[in-house]
């Protein structure tokens, strides 16, 4: 997983480009927010059909090796398609959905992992006990919380810490103590309470595997809201080009240019540091190099989709505020994601923590 | 500031009482009478919900504290008023259906006739009316000259036409105030007039504005062939936006007040004690330059409320109390949701907890730069009137 | 000095008229930039005569109490005249002077206090012994550093600790191991090695003295930035009514107007923050609530009168980078006094420790 | 990145190297030959000072990369030439008096007469003409439509009045090269032509201007009826303009190089090391945005790069990378100033050492949002011409 993918620099090119084209099929860039409006604040949060689809066309298994039925692509073409789905702010949870596959694929297990591949079941990673963390603790009983999507999910797959590994579980939804709550974007987070005599094991030593997934899901999700934030952005883009004020186009005052400006470099520089990112991962970057570059991107991302999303707020005045424009959507979901695998605060001191010093990095 | 001690005997003249012994006594009826239920409610409270305070106000004559003691009003001085403000704000109280006491109260007690001000004043201390505001339009928000909801003269009635946008409550309200174009030939602000209007006279609609807080505060009016009696006009024909304007001016210390500031950084410190990190250093930093930030609002207010206690008339830089406010109002906000971990993304406030709501005041705090004339607009305001940069 | 002053608020508003009308005989707001460039970077970097002046005027004893020769004015009035002394770019350390003055007219020295209030002498306190600090050691043999305008004291004042108290002493100039380096604004810092054979102990226990005055000396600071913050932003709104660009006047740039509007914001609050925390000592607060006043002004005038200068000169754009436009005379006094008694980073940190929590702070 | 090896011996292409070889042979070369004394210099040098490294180069022959061979440069890819200027200024190498080679070279090479490039080419090549660059003027900075130094027809001659500024080391140059107007009646920027004039023609006077570090980097040049050969004009009349214009484009993606940022950085933690305070949270936290800055700003320059590798010319968009290159280095700068305590005073280094020299960079920043097109008119160019705002 952490050895460089081949292909030359125009074959990786090519493969990205593929990948954004079936992306939008599924997820036209901010085409159908009628679809996502349909799909909120009513469980479970998105549509299971297009979650089956995502995973016929292979995006669930992107990253699970070939052997293992996966696609076996990289980081750049995961990103690619984040940012394609977060521009169409499509609801399913693609990325704790191939968490869970990627984890099962590199460690082995093949008896879930058709299904989960396919879609057929939404089997989220129920890894965590506290908020803004990327460490996974394993204890045997306390409550994992924050669990996306839940209200969807057929099973939990639970880290349990035993000796000095961490084992996986499969835990049935059936009977198992779940607990919603709904979130801004109108999907849902569940806090389970686990218990173990229900669950099956189906990995012995997956600690290693499970941190390297996560730090891939973190530099997913800053994709994602990559494409969040511009189609934000290009909301208000369109909005500046037409709203008339003083009888003037309000895209002409300059004060509002400059402000544009600043968002857009805000773009440039997220786009530089997701996709340079990606590129060191799919490079072969281990260790605290590939923490650092994952680190980088999701505490850009994290700030930047924040201040963008809710600046193009302000660029629209009283119409951004109501709940029927479409900025609000693209609010309401970075405030889900952004700190989501990891606040921009715990992301900088990580990567100050890991990124090498000097002149040569 | 201590607790306040029991209760003395009402006294005849509020205004005779020390600034302290007013806020004292203003503060001990508030704190025995307010519905304690209602404190800090989240959300901007319907009529249903609020009326109880709007009655108890009324009963204690309390409703009214900027009008003339003659009209019904407390009489008190600005400075007073501030207090007055200041302790309800202190206290969490939900803002009243309160356009009747606090713009068309005044506006007819200054412009109106006296047929007016008998029909009108009584039934808004009475609670009988309740007024929306109709100023802004799709088209013209901070920009009144493009104002184009239109009253055409036919015999002793006006016809309105048009529509109004971000009318706060309006479904509530039995009678709105209006800006209309009586003369579409004149230039800017000039030929808008000030209508009165039953909100059941045929065609009115009201249309409910789902805002990003969920909530139906707004409302878009419309008015298809709408018949006013003339005698309901307020002031003189096309001079509609100069009296709405001249009651503006006092209004706008309240954009600026610090109490929304102060009650967020409570709730930002609570959230960090929650949280765990209200010890590390780095987020004390951050909180350090907040409360600065905050201490210096006050103190900055504080210069325009002394220019009140002395009588002066507050000029345009009173916009910079605004900017200040609502923008550091929102960094705390932001301050909140950066640090809330995925709790960032909850719909409601963390573990049902109202005291632990980093999502509801984020987007809360969003409108905050935009409504009242947009943070925009404001340093515009003080580009050019304040520091005489030109147009 | 921690009492409360008498009079009501339109007599001590009258007081503070006429400090600043006295102040603008002697240092013209912006008015004498020649005879500032004509004292920089020259020894002693100010006019003896000048602060001389300044004695004779009452300025160095303005907090001395009557009994001792003072004024026994409030800070308040300090304020006043060191804003005035900042908008005028005065080189004269009057700060430092009054400091010493001041500590030595509280603690009961007499014989050398006359010459000093007189301005005859110039007799800095030497009592800093690293950077940013407010702290007084008073080790007998570190160097005392950032001594303001060292080359034209003829006299150090030496706080020592001995025992549990901080003894001052009277160290002449002559033969003292003194270094000097040039400051931005055209002054000098001396390092002192304090040699105490040569010096006379002038009081006994002046610990909590100097505490006290060196929180008045760095609110009377941030009230001399205040006043450099005025003037440096007049000088760009001067330049913005009139400079020509793409046939327009500059100032009716929007993005330059808005930039414009938040400094005067910052000037607003900065103003505000000083006279505030005048007032409250001039009410007699103490302790902690005393040091928290004096810091949040502080805090806000270093940060405040940095941004403002720099701004200043991007306004400008390339004049403003010119040493022979003013400007820069504004950027490098800021810089220079920004940080003397407590960079915004000490006084922040000494607020949220010593400033009240809660609802009526 | 390993050190380099022992050094080979010289290839005859260094266009066929592969990137990271050429990088190693440049670097290696630099370090073996770079005057050590003139590293890092804190200010821009003088003729008289750096003419050593300038002699260097040339004998090199690698004085102009980007100049064809057959002009006697190293006619190194735009990819190429970023190295090779990334590593000049990794080691820290003063620019040279370089506006001889990397304006006007390129102009004669592109619009220059056969006779013009067989005399002024070799003569930039030997270092016998020292140009400065005449665009600027007191009253047409960022916006040339203003320019109005007049170059008048006099026979042979152009008789040329007027006035430039902020003309880079004019003291040091013997010719100059010069936007002037050949067309009063043209608008905005027509008419205006390119001259090649010797500094010792009469007429011609030179003000050194003292800038805010205290030095003489930048100068006035006065023009007084100075007669000028007609044979000295480059490209078409009234085109200057569009010519000049033209090789801008490249210059820009130098303003955004990350290396002077980067620079900036180790400086900051020297000092924090030095203050104590590299170890404080509150420190390490407005660090760790100030290094990811620098990284993503590094990644967004890439972006840029590998357009030049892949042979696409830069659009306006590069203004972005001027723009948080300039404001990264202020921020950086603003931070030292705000860490180095009193230090923040001295007009010089601390304690002598050059690399804790808060206060020299913090002078030095502030010019870099000003120079090479003010950061407000990089902002326009990004909403007018990449974002495609209007007006």
């Amino acid at each position: 997983m952490s050895e460089a993918l081949a292909g030359t620099e125009a074959e990786r090119a090519e493969s990205i480009r593929m990948i954004r084209d079936s992306a939008a099929a599924v997820a036209p860039r901010g085409g159908d927010t009628k679809r996502i409006r349909a799909l909120r604040f009513q469980d479970p949060g998105y549509d299971p059909a297009v979650l089956r689809r995502m995973g016929e066309l292979g995006w669930i298994g992107l990253r699970a090796p070939e052997a293992a039925g996966g696609a076996g692509l990289g980081m750049g073409e995961l990103c690619a398609l984040a940012e394609e789905l977060g521009a169409g702010l499509a609801p399913e949870p693609l990325i704790p959905a191939l968490l869970t596959a990627t984890v099962l694929a590199r460690a082995g297990e093949r008896e879930l992992l058709p299904r989960l591949l396919a879609g057929e079941i939404y089997a989220p990673t129920a890894w965590q006990e506290r908020p803004d963390t990327l460490e996974v603790p394993g204890s045997p009983d306390a409550p994992r919380r924050f669990i996306p999507q839940a209200a969807g999910a057929e099973l939990f797959l639970l880290p349990v810490r035993e000796g000095g590994r961490i084992a996986l579980y499969a835990l049935p939804r059936a009977g198992a103590d779940l607990a919603l709550e709904r979130t801004q974007d109108g999907g849902n987070f569940g806090t389970l309470r686990p218990a173990l005599g229900e669950a099956r094991r189906v990995a012995d030593d997956a600690g290693a595997l499970l941190a390297q997934a996560l730090d891939e899901a973190a530099l997913a999700t800053a994709a994602y809201l990559l494409g969040v934030m511009e189609r934000s952005f290009g909301l208000a883009l369109d909005y500046l080009k037409t709203r008339q004020q003083f009888g003037r186009v309000i895209g002409s005052f300059q004060a509002l240019q400059h402000r544009a400006a600043d968002l857009r470099i805000q773009l440039g520089l997220t786009r530089a540091s997701v996709e340079s990112a990606a590129a060191a991962l799919d490079a072969g970057a281990e260790g605290a190099a590939r923490r650092a570059a994952v680190s980088r991107a999701k505490a850009r991302a994290a700030e930047a989709s924040l201040l963008v999303t809710r600046q193009v707020i302000q660029l629209h005045g009283g119409i951004g505020y109501t709940d029927e424009y479409d900025a609000g959507l693209y609010l309401r979901k970075a405030m889900v994601l952004a700190n989501q695998f990891g606040s921009a605060a715990l992301h900088r001191r990580r990567f100050l923590r890991d990124a090498p010093e000097g002149d040569e990095e | 500031m201590t607790a306040a001690p029991a209760a003395p005997a009402e006294p005849e003249d509020l205004n005779a009482l020390d600034d302290e012994a007013f806020r004292l006594h203003v503060r001990r009826w508030i704190e025995a009478n307010y519905p304690p239920e209602l404190r800090h409610p989240p959300k901007r409270l319907h009529w249903k919900d609020n009326k109880v305070w709007y009655f108890k106000l009324a009963e204690k004559g309390w409703l009214c504290p900027g009008w003339p003691k003659e009209y019904g009003g407390m009489g008190l001085s600005p400075a007073k008023q501030i207090i007055f403000t200041e302790e309800l704000e202190r206290w969490g109280c939900a803002r009243t259906n309160d356009h009747g006491i606090v713009l068309l109260g005044p506006l007819i007690i200054n412009y109106g006739t006296e047929e007016q001000k008998r029909y009108f004043l009584p039934k808004i201390l009475s609670g009988e009316h309740i007024w929306c505001q109709g100023y802004s339009e799709p088209n013209a928000g901070s920009d009144l000259a493009s104002l184009r909801t239109e009253a055409v003269e036919d015999g002793d009635h006006y016809v309105v036409n048009g529509q109004k946008i971000w009318t706060t409550l309006a479904q509530d309200a039995n009678w709105i105030f209006l800006l209309v174009r009586t003369d579409k030939q004149a230039k800017k602000q000039e030929g808008i007039s000030f209508l009165l209007v039953p909100m059941d006279t045929p065609g009115i609609t009201v249309k409910p504005i789902i805002n990003l807080e969920l909530h139906d505060e707004f409302c878009e009016v419309f008015f298809d062939n709408v018949r006013v009696p003339k005698r309901n006009l307020v002031g003189q024909i096309n001079k509609g936006w100069d009296m709405a304007k001249a009651l503006l001016g006092f209004e706008r210390i309240y954009l600026g007040s610090p109490r929304q500031s102060a009650y967020a950084l409570k709730g930002l410190r609570a959230l960090a004690e929650h949280m765990g990190v209200w010890e590390e250093p780095e987020f004390r930093d951050r909180y350090a330059r907040l409360r600065l930030d905050l201490e210096d609002l006050k103190a900055f207010y504080g210069v325009y409320v002394a220019k009140l206690r002395r009588g002066e008339t507050l000029g345009p830089d009173v916009s910079m109390l605004k900017i200040c406010q609502t923008e550091l109002f929102q960094r705390i906000a932001d301050a909140m949701l950066e640090i809330a971990g995925e709790n960032a993304g909850l719909l409601g406030p963390i573990e049902g907890n109202r005291d632990l709501n980093p999502t509801g005041l984020y987007i809360q705090a969003r409108p905050a730069t935009i409504y009242g004339g947009s943070n925009e607009i404001q340093r515009n305001i003080v580009a050019k009137n304040v520091l005489g940069l030109p147009g």
